[in-house]
């Protein structure tokens, strides 16, 4: 069975380890927060300005000032702060965000990403993604593992405009985990049933595939 | 001392056709709802904006694209505006995608004297044609220059008559960054108190930036994105 | 998470003979004075100490130099130290004098992620002397690299269990920007509050750039020159 | 008669305009804020990190963590604010300070200024000295025309290591007032009872006199 979306937040929140400040782009990513495994404690940066990001809020706490980097509402948490742009920016080209997660539209085996862009399609922005993708120490990329017409999202080239080129680290599908490798895509994981020749499949970058690749555990 | 003035009409007098402005706000928080009015209301054309979005089509920075008043935007992202992407795909609109980042930094170069800066954001990407790379500790940089706008106009919640500013939570976003970068900066603020009442260690814009100072009125502070948690 | 260290001896346990430490304040003026006293006891030798000053015979980084534990000296102004001018002249000592506003510049560049900046301080001067000078816009600068220290240690006056931090007055001078740029940093406040007991709007070093924080003790602070008005 | 010290500060006081910000440095230019002209509000930077600097306190009312760029004891006046030495270099290098006072050993007619070093001597070093004549807008330095053995301070080249090039504007001595100009320096004024003939004696860079110098006026 593939990992729904909510189950790739899942093994992705797994890899946080505490004390980190991490980001999460917008879709799955955002999804992490929810899964963050007790006893772990993790705070969360917005882009726009915010390092201890809470929940949404509910109704009566709305505050119009206070938004995430995809413009929703949200909270703060104990221990909170804010800052203007550059200096969000500047933590993140420092180094100092221990972890990244975004989506992707591909990824290749070199660790190149493309999210931004899809040529003959309105272009809305690279937001902070470039900045993100440029800087971060460690970035984990949450996606479907093919796209909806059922190719590959995981290349040998990316095809479409990039974003950043090697540096993703660690990409979870919804049918494995693979870390880059200087040898290509090396599969970690496969989702629970689901076999190594599917993901050879509908891989269609370098893939190194270990003798042992145990299913994904949740 | 005293930079007051009497609101966003006389904030913005001179400012002309064809002027690069820079405007403080993410999405529509933190914007200055009361000076864009005021623009719209003057009917300033060609301006060149300096804003990390283009507003909705009938809030903020889309008031002004709705009357055709913007030549060219510089942001990092530019969604949910329909009329944006009429006049971008008719040719009547320029836009400058940059990085997010990269927007943030150009800003505080410009208030901090530095008339370039280094960023990997945008290495091996479509951003890097045409820009000088180079190399430090084997890791590859952009180099980006420093914003020169004309105006810079900002919100800011707490203001006083020197002009020294404080912000709230995300309404903070580029508005300090942008105060520091304008040759001519315009401040607009939800209460503008009389100097010595803020407290000079809790201060985000010293007032040597601002050279304009002024009360809004009616913020609407529109929300783009309603997001409740039901608990 | 909590970043809560015992004291300036556990906040220093790892540093090492040959550490590059930047230490804030300006003078005597926002001093870590706590973390200086340790590195006296610990006896680290051989230290390259990236401050505005060097402290006076008998305080601040005058007490390392005392013990000799400083090899190389990055700084501004050195003067008001008789023991530091026996140790250059003798060889002892070595000293890189950079203009302050350089000094200040290359530890934000270091906090934020910046490899170099450029300043046109010391255009046309020996600081210039086996540097890149570049003109923009018919001016000239001079590159200046980020500093790479293995430790900042900064002295702010309240601080959370998170390592969020508050300055007071003109001590704040290089703190924040020094708590920016190290590899590990080390924060001593004089108070030392649960997270959550500051305002978020008015904090001025996130507690991402800070590692360690202790509450230091027996404040001296002492008065470097003393000018009182008779009013 | 030769201006004192005093009066050199004074006369330099004259030059500030309702609104500016300046920077005063160590020695006589601290002393313009003493003779301020009264209805012009002027409000003073210190490099270490203020706008708003007051006078001297009081005995009761020092305080140790706000001193000055000479570390002097001060006090703030309202509407005054605090930031870090970036910033305030910052605002310096961006030319947001209109106004820059500061002393020198030598200036040249082409407008350098050595203020820092004398070779032999145990060398203290630059402070912001040379980040604020690199950057400032507009600089007057106030100084003796000639040092302790007679010898002139202006000069066509400096002798002593430079602190910056082409970049003071004005000039004010003991025994006149003098632009710098793209032909050197531009006699403007001359102490009361001090000849034009002195001060050209006194002068070894290149004077351009005008038909009519007159006597300054405190």
């Amino acid at each position: 069975m593939p990992l729904t979306k909510e189950q790739i937040a899942q093994r992705i929140a797994s890899e946080l380890k505490h004390g980190f400040y991490v980001n999460l782009g917008i879709g799955i990513p955002t999804l992490v927060a929810n899964y963050i495994p007790p006893g772990v404690d993790v705070i969360l940066q917005s882009e726009n300005g915010l390092l201890g990001m809470g929940p949404f809020p509910t109704a009566d706490k709305v505050d119009p000032d206070l938004i995430n980097a995809g413009k929703q509402t949200i909270t703060t948490v104990k221990g909170s702060v804010f800052f203007d742009s550059a200096v969000s920016f500047g933590m993140i080209r420092a180094g100092k965000v221990d972890l990244t997660v975004l989506g992707a539209m591909e990824v290749s085996d070199q660790g190149d990403i493309a999210n931004w862009k899809i040529p003959g399609k309105m272009v809305k922005g690279m937001g902070g993604a470039m900045d993100l993708v440029a800087s971060a120490r460690n970035i984990i990329v949450a996606m479907m593992h093919t796209n909806p017409k059922g190719e590959s999202k995981l290349l040998s080239q990316c095809e479409l405009p990039l974003t950043g080129v090697r540096c993703v680290k660690k990409v979870v599908t919804d049918l494995a985990v693979l870390d880059i490798t200087p040898d290509g895509f090396l599969l970690r994981e496969r989702a629970p049933g689901v076999t190594v020749e599917e993901i050879q499949s509908k891989t269609a970058g370098k893939l190194v595939i270990p003798a042992e690749v145990p299913e994904i555990v949740l | 001392m005293n930079k007051v003035v009497t609101g966003p009409d006389e904030a913005i007098f001179d400012i002309k056709d064809g002027a690069t402005l820079m405007l403080g706000g993410f999405g529509l928080c933190g914007i200055p709802e009361n000076c864009i009015a005021a623009l719209v209301k003057k009917g300033v054309k060609e301006l060149t904006c300096i804003s990390n979005n283009a507003g909705v089509d009938d809030f903020g920075i889309g008031l002004l694209l709705q009357q055709k008043q913007v030549r060219k935007m510089i942001s990092s992202y530019v969604g949910e505006n329909a009329e944006f992407e009429r006049q971008l795909l008719s040719g009547e609109l320029l836009v400058e995608l940059i990085p997010q980042g990269t927007l943030a930094t150009r800003c505080m170069a410009a208030g901090y004297g530095m008339p370039a800066i280094y960023t990997p954001a945008g290495v091996g990407t479509e951003v890097a044609i045409g820009k000088e790379v180079r190399s430090f500790s084997g890791k590859e940089y952009l180099m980006e220059y420093a914003f020169d706008a004309d105006f810079a106009i900002v919100k800011a919640w707490k203001g006083d008559t020197l002009g020294n500013l404080i912000f709230h939570a995300t309404a903070r976003n580029f508005n300090p960054l942008m105060a520091m970068a304008g040759k001519i900066t315009i401040a607009e603020v939800e209460e503008l108190v009389p100097a010595g009442s803020l407290d000079p260690d809790l201060i985000h814009t010293p007032g040597i930036y601002v050279h304009r100072i002024f009360e809004g009125k009616n913020y609407e502070k529109r929300i783009e994105q309603l997001t409740i948690s039901h608990a």
